[in-house]
């Protein structure tokens, strides 16, 4: 079955070579992210991920396999931030939309003059003190474009619509309380004349909620709890978990100590994507806290899981958990891409999830069932995915305890992947992923919780994982479930992918190296040395000249970069909950930085 | 042996009862306690008897009748009662190895007894040994059922019960002495300790292993109820605390969250969620404080926070900086926390 | 071998020039260089005792004043952080500065005399014991005294002594005399050892050494086989707290029971290292009292051989309650029972030699009988003790402090005052008054019994060991208040001994050589003894050599040389003579090879780099110590 | 006596002074008096010729070199979760500790003003929250980490998961930024 299906993508990938990606439209049976409503390739990138299905696949060829080597610098802009650069760039009509790390600026470059000078500038002047209660550096993960306004997220929890012309503040509503520890960097979304954000907080006990802003005015439309009583999750009636583990009243109560869920996590700092046929939005809820597992016996609902909530109401529709009772900090917020595919012959609706725990879940995503759950890498901590329950299943031995050192639990906290998403290309029919190739020796130790203070319980002290590189770029046939071809890299991949029809893959690297793969064999085909390390996402676009552009931030800083962002002292190895350890010398081989590095063919 | 053991154990313990009753290592309160006591008189009967017997040997060498002084070398003295004397003496071994044999045997029989007292049903509290306090926590149930507390256990009478025992820092070691022997609280390794109680009450003991400065005063209370009262206890104790009432309460819980309390201390449904001290949630309803230094008396727990170095030093509680209306109202405040 | 010809033997000299030449030979210089230069083993011997019994005052002082705050519920003369330091002061000046050494310090003094040689094998490191062990003590105290003592107890349990609970220098002292005395003690075991099995006076067969000088070989083998032990673990310690090892770190690896494993497997036969000598004491007492040789020397033998192996094998009964698996605890408990026998021939064979003989009761003989009546009763609660069920219910409670204060002060406290009232006129040439003497002994053995009995219920009754305080409600108060006074009374006793020792230094009866027509060799030389021992040494033939008709040995071997110190090897099983072996002179070199270690030793205590710095200055002093001075005994 | 023998015996004193300094353990401190604080001055310049004097004060002096309050500082920093910022001294949404860089000077009364006030950038203010004998332990605590405390003092590892070599072993740092002292 899979070599036919693999075939079938082969030849259909051949066929529309040929022409843009705006063809397999008419073939409603092959991969296509089509019913996620792409939009037809409009040269734009309205938000972080490109589209709704989270695709991150730009359907300009003119940048090519053949001629990216000729790839020069079109133009660069400094932001001014020398912090870690998460962000995507945001193109709508003739203009650039960059939101930079706190005190999250946002600029508006004007595409149609040469070298894009900034129409405006906005500065939201977000609280300071907010610096202190970002876990993993001051980032933000991007804007986002709607009918002539943008909007984002700033460190001190606040929305803010901009007017995209003018520069204007439109409307700006608080949502968290910093002296709670809560603070927002996710990238927002906007579905149907609503604003979806979420809070991050999860190594500060916040309880992690998701909601919806009307995007004329900010008030909210609704707003579902991680954890706690059905009616603050917005479970209702509609609710049909595929699985029996997540069923049951109260389980964002029940499967927690009393009270614990207060201070549960499950923070939504990660992507959203949404399916306009279902009218489902879909996005993954972050670690409970903290993250010594011994304080919070249960299943920990709904941390760590993947929601699929109705996008007018937020009533949710089904619920999977990746991990329950999370044992490692695997936030289950990474990236949902949504591909209309053929799956056991049969035509399904998917969602892929390469997820922290290293594993890659093919799931229905109309109902919730995983469908496969394949390792994309190294794992020690987990033995895979019990596919009648749904449960992941750990191992034992690698199960932390207080007071005694587990030694090499494969993936790490950050996951064999974080974050930082992957592309997919329906030519190919691969998914291009970033790797973090970490492991880490843990010990849970007591963790009190002070409100607005870290609330971890666990020191960590992370390493290499197996062969020694930290990083890898590798692409997945989704079909095949195999990996197609991998490449290490010395430090992990903390950037995005982006894949175009050109067929070629863009990513960053943690030293600078912005690198272009052929999209089929892995080969590297291009790089340039960017002037700090890159965690930040490429888009491409087609500027007002109808040239394809590419564009990444280029500012070493996150959790991987913190070391360099944050000046850490490698002596310790708990530095940075331990990834300092992993790369003790990436301070030789990046400084921090903040700019924006635009590419084009000459 | 039985009978024997007894008779002793009840000379011994009128002997004791003459002036405080019976020592608490000897007043068992369940049937684990029961045996070491058993072993502990048989032992003490037949020690008793055999120093007896030694000291009545020793005497009776120096005061048998002896010959004058024949004049003899002192080399040949004796010598002809030598091997009377060798007989005695290899029978005095031998009735000694014999005597080791039996308690041996005894002990070990009670050893195996013991651990055949572990039931299947039983219930398990994890213990964790601080300096210098106990926490306790029940976690058979569901995790929804999990129960955070301190310094005071609260079991049912006659349900087998299992102590899970660890330490966040040192060796400490738990002891009830009605309850039966003790067990150390080394980290790095999770102990137990088994046993049932029979009749209901309260049974006082304390940390057995030197922990440092406040060894003295890590005191543990163990309450043992009838069933139903023991769920009645369980289940109020798993409520979130109560919401203050009165103005002085509600004065007292800003306190209580402004001030140095809430960066240790815990009261469930108020951001207060230190857990690197008691959990507070039903202070007031348990009968010591300090880990039972004091009983729980406004008056003590007044102390206990004002200078609580004056009470425990060493301990981890610092003084604060409190006037006497904050004290007052955290003191309202917590004596509402049923 | 020295060759034969040289230098003048003793063969024709008679016994006033003898002395003469024996005296310029043996005596060491004046003054002070050749006060610190002397390997004289009665020099040295009376010093360690001295030292030690200052310990003893020092540690009965700290025992005091934790009497005195335990006397009243919530007491508050000294807080907690004192408290700590005083008892953990207490027990370690008890065990390693008072116990241990003052046992070996009688080997030191009277082995050679009771085997008949003239000095000690490898004098010098015998005195270098001796300074080593001194800077171990005062080194300790001093610390005490700037409040760095120990505060984690005698034992040190980790983790509340690791580097994470007890900061700053207080457990590094501690940690680093333990090193000291245990390089001390070592010293003096292999000194005893080479002594006993090659320096014995022809004829003393095996079945013919004194019990005393058994003991103190068994002993010897003993403290050769604990003592690295605890060296390791103190080690470790030190390298856990000043280079951050993680031996003891369970969360890196190590184990926290590692330490106790470690520090028991040296604890226990510590307590025989203790125990034995003052057994030997008492077989050595008896038959002077009695006038009759002790009954059943070989099984008296045999039993302190078996003790000897067995002590080996009983340490876990001290962690009966931390968790072990319970086969292996049973295995202890009846090994625990076992050495009880060994024990039980001992006492039964004194029973019957004063069955046998006719007692004379004077304060050593009183000492002894009071040791036979509380040791008893100490053992005993070691049995029950033994049997884990019952340990766990009085593990680390006061029945254990008033078992093991009946077994160490029963066992080998009463004793040893027997053996200090018996050997003082030996060394100081004047008896003790008798009449203090029966004194001391009716206060001590009342007050000692009304000090430590309360303490079996007051531990039944549920208190914990090393509490600072404990609270009125508990009910121990009267009790507490009885055990506070008696052991105030009990210290006051020791005050009548010092008294007894220092006025009878100089108004004490003069002696003679054998005060107590008792037999064996010392008594065969004047009191005090030259600094040759022996003018001629003597030839045996029996266990008790003057209780032959005439009260003098069986027989002298002449040959030896006088004019330059010369010992008489014999056999190791049969004593024949076998060789002439020159003894190294004075020399101030093992002094400052002392000083060189303690620096060293001293110094780790702050930086592991001492450890290299110090290797110079001991080097220079061990090649000063071994330099060759064309002497006979450099051969 | 011989002025060798002066000196050894003042040396001697001396040692054992501060061996009686570094070995209290006070658990009670004494009502925080006037000059306390010292003089915590955040920077080098100052018009004029002179630069800003920044005085050490009695309460820094005493808390810096006793082994108990840095020990105490030592878990008061992890218990007030200080580690959930600045991890083992690394740092990582806080800053690095255990180098020489000090944002907000890097003497015990800069530490401990830090500490008691906040600073703008993230550090949250503990004043009420943390008592004032407290706040002292954890800046002792804190200048230990580079070193800035007597070695013998200066805590070991403790017994759990090891961040690398502790206190006792780093090379003290000299103290950059704000208004400098030297290590002492």
């Amino acid at each position: 079955m899979n070599i036919a299906l693999t075939a079938a993508a082969i030849l259909l990938g051949l066929m529309i070579q040929s022409s843009t990606a705006q063809e397999s439209n008419s073939q409603p049976d092959a991969i296509s992210p089509r019913s996620a409503a792409v939009q037809e390739e409009d040269g734009q990138w309205l938000m972080a991920a490109k589209n709704y299905a989270s695709t991150r696949f730009s359907g300009l060829d003119e940048i090519n396999a053949m001629n990216v080597k000729d790839l020069k610098v079109a133009y660069t802009f400094s932001t001014g931030v020398n912090r870690g650069q998460e962000a995507a760039p945001i193109v709508a009509g003739g203009t650039m939309y960059v939101v930079t790390p706190f005190p999250n600026y946002l600029y508006a470059l004007d595409l149609t003059k040469p070298g894009a000078p900034p129409k405006w500038k906005f500065e939201p002047n977000p609280d300071p003190s907010a610096q202190g209660i970002a876990c993993c550096d001051v980032v933000n993960r991007g804007a986002a474009y709607a009918d002539g306004r943008v909007f984002f997220n700033t460190l001190d929890s606040q929305t803010i619509a901009v007017d995209a012309e003018t520069g204007k503040e439109l409307w700006r509503v608080q949502l968290g309380d910093i002296n709670k520890g809560e603070t927002m960097t996710m990238a927002p979304l906007l579905v149907k004349g609503k604003v979806i954000v979420g809070n991050s907080g999860g190594e500060y006990g916040v309880r992690g909620w998701i909601a919806a802003l009307d995007a004329t005015t900010g008030t909210t439309v609704w707003k579902a709890f991680s954890t706690g009583p059905d009616a603050e999750v917005l479970i209702g009636p509609d609710f049909k978990p595929f699985y029996a583990m997540d069923q049951g009243k109260d389980l964002g109560v029940t499967t927690w100590p009393p009270n614990a869920w207060e201070q549960g996590g499950g923070n939504v700092w990660g992507w959203i994507s949404y399916d306009p046929e279902l009218n489902l939005i879909y996005y993954g809820t972050g670690n409970p806290g903290p993250w010594n597992a011994d304080l919070r016996p249960g299943d920990n609902k709904w941390t760590a899981g993947i929601f699929a909530r109705d996008a007018d109401t937020g009533q949710a529709r089904w619920f999977y958990q990746w991990s329950p009772h999370d044992l490692y900090d695997h936030d289950g917020v990474n990236e949902n891409i949504l591909l209309n595919m053929q799956w056991d012959g049969k035509a399904r609706k998917l969602l892929v999830r390469p997820e922290r725990n290293g594993h890659l879940y093919v799931m229905d995503r109309a109902t919730g069932e995983v469908l496969s759950a394949d390792p994309f890498h190294a794992i020690t901590g987990t033995l895979g995915v019990d596919l009648k329950t749904g449960r992941l299943r750990y191992n034992p031995e690698k199960e932390p305890k207080v007071g005694r050192v587990v030694r090499d639990i494969c993936p790490a906290a950050p996951g064999a992947k974080d974050w930082n998403p992957s592309a997919f290309s329906p030519r190919t029919g691969l998914l291009y992923l970033p790797h973090i190739n970490i492991c880490m020796d843990v010990e849970a130790t007591e963790a009190n919780y002070i409100a607005g203070t870290p609330y971890v319980g666990m020191e960590v002290r992370m390493k290499a994982g197996p062969g020694g590189h930290r990083g890898e770029f590798s692409a997945w046939d989704i079909a095949a479930r195999k990996e197609a071809w991998t490449i290490n890299e010395k430090f992990p991949v903390w950037s995005g992918a982006l894949v175009t029809a050109g067929d070629v893959v863009f990513y960053g690297t943690l030293d600078g190296w912005f690198k272009a793969l052929d999209a089929r064999s892995g080969e590297l085909l291009w790089q340039f040395k960017t002037s700090s390390g890159i965690i930040g996402q490429p888009v491409a676009y087609r500027g007002p000249d109808g040239k394809q552009y590419v564009a990444v931030l280029s500012g070493v800083g996150g959790w991987s970069g913190a070391i360099v962002a944050g000046d850490l002292d490698p002596r310790d190895a708990t530095a940075a909950l331990g990834f300092v350890n992993a790369v003790p010398d990436l301070k030789q081989a990046t400084t921090p930085g903040g700019t924006l590095y635009v590419f084009a063919l000459p | 042996m039985r009978t024997g053991s007894r008779l002793s154990a009840a000379i011994l313990a009128l002997f004791l009862a003459g002036c405080t009753g019976l020592p608490a290592g000897l007043d068992p309160a369940g049937p684990a306690a029961e045996m070491i006591t058993g072993l502990f008189w048989w032992f003490t009967a037949i020690c008793t008897a055999v120093w007896a017997l030694v000291v009545l040997g020793l005497g009776a060498s120096l005061l048998r009748a002896r010959p004058a002084d024949d004049g003899a070398s002192p080399l040949d003295r004796g010598s002809a009662r030598r091997i009377s004397a060798t007989r005695v003496v290899t029978a005095l071994v031998g009735a000694t190895a014999l005597v080791l044999v039996a308690l041996t045997i005894s002990a070990f029989i009670t050893g195996r007894g013991l651990a055949q007292l572990r039931g299947e049903q039983v219930r398990t509290i994890e213990i964790t040994g601080h300096q210098w306090w106990w926490e306790v926590r029940y976690s058979d149930g569901g995790p929804a059922e999990t129960l955070a507390t301190a310094n005071e256990i609260h079991v049912p009478v006659g349900e087998a019960v299992r102590l899970s025992l660890r330490s966040n820092d040192v060796i400490h070691s738990f002891w009830i002495p009605r309850i039966g022997g003790k067990q150390d609280l080394v980290p790095g390794q999770v102990n137990h300790l088994d046993f049932t109680i029979d009749k209901p009450g309260i049974y006082r003991g304390q940390c057995a292993e030197f922990c440092g400065f406040q060894h003295a005063h890590m005191g543990l209370v163990l309450v043992a109820h009838p069933r139903d009262e023991f769920e009645r206890w369980f289940s109020s104790q798993l409520k979130p605390a109560q919401a203050p009432r009165g103005a002085e309460a509600r004065a007292g819980q800003q306190a209580f969250l402004s001030r140095s309390c809430v960066m240790c201390h815990t009261v469930r449904g108020t951001p207060a969620g230190g857990k690197i001290a008691p959990d507070l949630t039903h202070i007031a309803s348990r009968s010591g404080v300090a880990a039972n230094t004091l009983p729980m008396t406004r008056g003590a727990l007044a102390a206990w926070i004002a200078d609580p170095q004056a009470v425990k030093p060493g301990a981890h509680m610092p003084r604060t900086e409190l006037d006497s209306d904050e004290l007052n109202s955290i003191l309202a405040y917590l004596e509402q926390l049923k | 071998m020295s060759s034969s010809d040289e230098g003048l033997r003793d063969t024709g000299l008679d016994s006033v020039r003898l002395h003469d030449w024996l005296s310029r030979t043996w005596d060491h210089k004046r003054g002070l260089v050749g006060w610190f230069s002397t390997v004289d083993h009665k020099v040295i011997g009376r010093r360690y005792i001295i030292t030690a019994l200052f310990f003893l005052a020092l540690g009965g002082l700290a025992a005091a004043i934790m009497r005195l705050q335990l006397a009243r519920p919530e007491n508050t003369i000294v807080g907690p952080d004192l408290y700590n330091q005083l008892f953990s002061m207490h027990g370690t000046t008890m065990m390693f500065l008072f116990a241990v050494p003052v046992m070996e310090a009688f080997a030191i003094y009277l082995v050679p005399l009771m085997v008949g040689t003239r000095a000690i094998a490898f004098p010098r490191l015998n005195a270098f014991s001796y300074y080593v062990f001194l800077m171990g003590g005062l080194m300790m105290w001093i610390a005490f005294a700037f409040n760095t003592g120990a505060e984690a107890g005698w034992f040190s349990y980790v983790p509340l002594a690791g580097p994470e609970f007890s900061p700053g220098k207080r457990t590094d002292f501690w940690a680093q005399m333990i090193t000291f005395t245990e390089v001390a003690a070592l010293s003096v075991a292999v000194v005893v050892i080479v002594t006993v099995f090659k320096q014995r006076a022809p004829g003393m067969t095996l079945n013919r050494i004194p019990l005393f000088v058994w003991s103190e070989l068994v002993t010897s083998f003993v403290v050769l086989f604990a003592m690295p032990a605890v060296m390791m673990a103190s080690t470790m310690l030190i390298l856990d707290r000043l280079v951050g090892t993680h031996f003891f770190n369970p969360a890196e690896g190590g184990d926290a029971l590692l330490w106790q494993h470690l520090f028991w497997f040296f604890g226990h036969p510590e307590v025989y290292i203790i125990f034995l000598p003052a057994t030997g004491m008492v077989s050595a007492i008896l038959p002077a009292f009695t006038r009759c040789p002790v009954f059943g020397y070989t099984a008296i033998v045999l039993s302190l051989i078996a003790t000897g192996f067995l002590a080996f094998g009983l340490w876990v009964h001290h962690m009966f309650v931390a968790g072990l698996p319970q086969l292996g605890s049973s295995f202890f408990t009846a090994s625990s029972m076992v050495i009880a026998i060994p024990s039980g021939i001992q006492i039964f064979c004194w029973i019957a030699t004063l069955w046998l003989g006719s007692p004379v009761y004077r304060t050593p003989l009183l000492f002894v009988l009071g040791f036979i009546v509380i040791f008893v009763l100490g053992g005993l609660t070691g049995v029950m003790a033994a049997a884990v069920p019952i340990d766990a219910q009085i593990h680390d409670s006061y029945f254990i402090v008033a078992h093991f204060h009946y077994v160490l002060v029963g066992g080998a406290v009463f004793p040893l005052v027997g053996a200090i009232y018996y050997w003082y006129p030996k060394a100081t040439g004047r008896m003790m008054s008798e009449r203090l003497g029966r004194w001391h002994f009716a206060l001590a053995f009342i007050t000692f019994n009304a000090a430590f009995f309360p303490m079996h219920i007051l531990g039944l009754a549920g208190m914990p060991r090393r509490v600072y305080t404990y609270p009125a409600e508990a009910g121990w108060s009267a009790m507490n208040l009885v055990v506070s006074l008696a052991s105030l009374a009990f210290a006051f006793s020791f005050v009548l001994l010092a008294w007894n020792m220092m006025r009878s230094l100089r108004h004490g009866t003069p002696a003679g050589p054998n005060p107590w027509t008792a037999g064996t060799l010392e008594w065969a030389t004047p009191s005090p003894p030259p600094p040759y021992n022996f003018a001629r040494i003597p030839v045996i033939d029996n266990v008790e050599p003057l209780w032959r008709g005439n009260g003098s040995p069986a027989g002298e071997v002449s040959g030896l040389r006088v004019d330059a110190r010369e010992l008489l090897v014999t056999t190791l099983t049969e004593a024949m003579p076998d060789l002439r072996e020159p003894s190294p002179a004075d020399s101030i070199w093992p002094l400052l090879a002392a000083v060189a270690v303690g620096a060293t030793f001293f110094g780790s205590i702050f930086t592991p780099w001492a450890v290299i710095w110090g290797l110079g200055p001991v080097a220079v002093t061990l090649i000063g110590w071994f330099w060759p001075k064309g002497a006979p005994e450099d051969e | 006596m011989c002025s060798p023998c002066h000196k050894v015996a003042g040396l001697v004193l001396l040692l054992a002074i501060a061996g009686c300094e570094r070995e209290e353990r006070e658990f009670q401190s004494p009502p925080p008096q006037s000059g306390d604080a010292g003089a915590a001055v955040l920077s080098t310049l100052s018009p004029g010729s002179s630069a800003p004097q920044a005085t050490p004060s009695p309460t820094g002096r005493k808390y810096n070199q006793n082994a108990y309050h840095i020990s105490e500082g030592k878990r008061w920093f992890r218990w007030f979760n200080c580690n959930g910022c600045h991890a083992n001294g690394g740092g990582g949404s806080g800053p690095a500790l255990m180098d020489e860089k000090w944002i907000y000077g890097g003497s015990i009364e800069h530490i401990a003003a830090t500490i008691r006030q906040g600073r703008p950038n993230g550090m949250p203010s503990f004043d009420g929250k943390i008592p004032e004998q407290q706040i002292w332990q954890l800046a002792a605590y804190v200048r230990s980490m580079s070193g800035n405390a007597p070695k013998p003092a200066r805590p070991s590892r403790n017994d759990a998961l090891n961040p690398g070599p502790a206190e006792q072993q780093r090379d003290p740092l000299p103290t950059v930024g704000g208004a400098a002292q030297g290590p002492r």
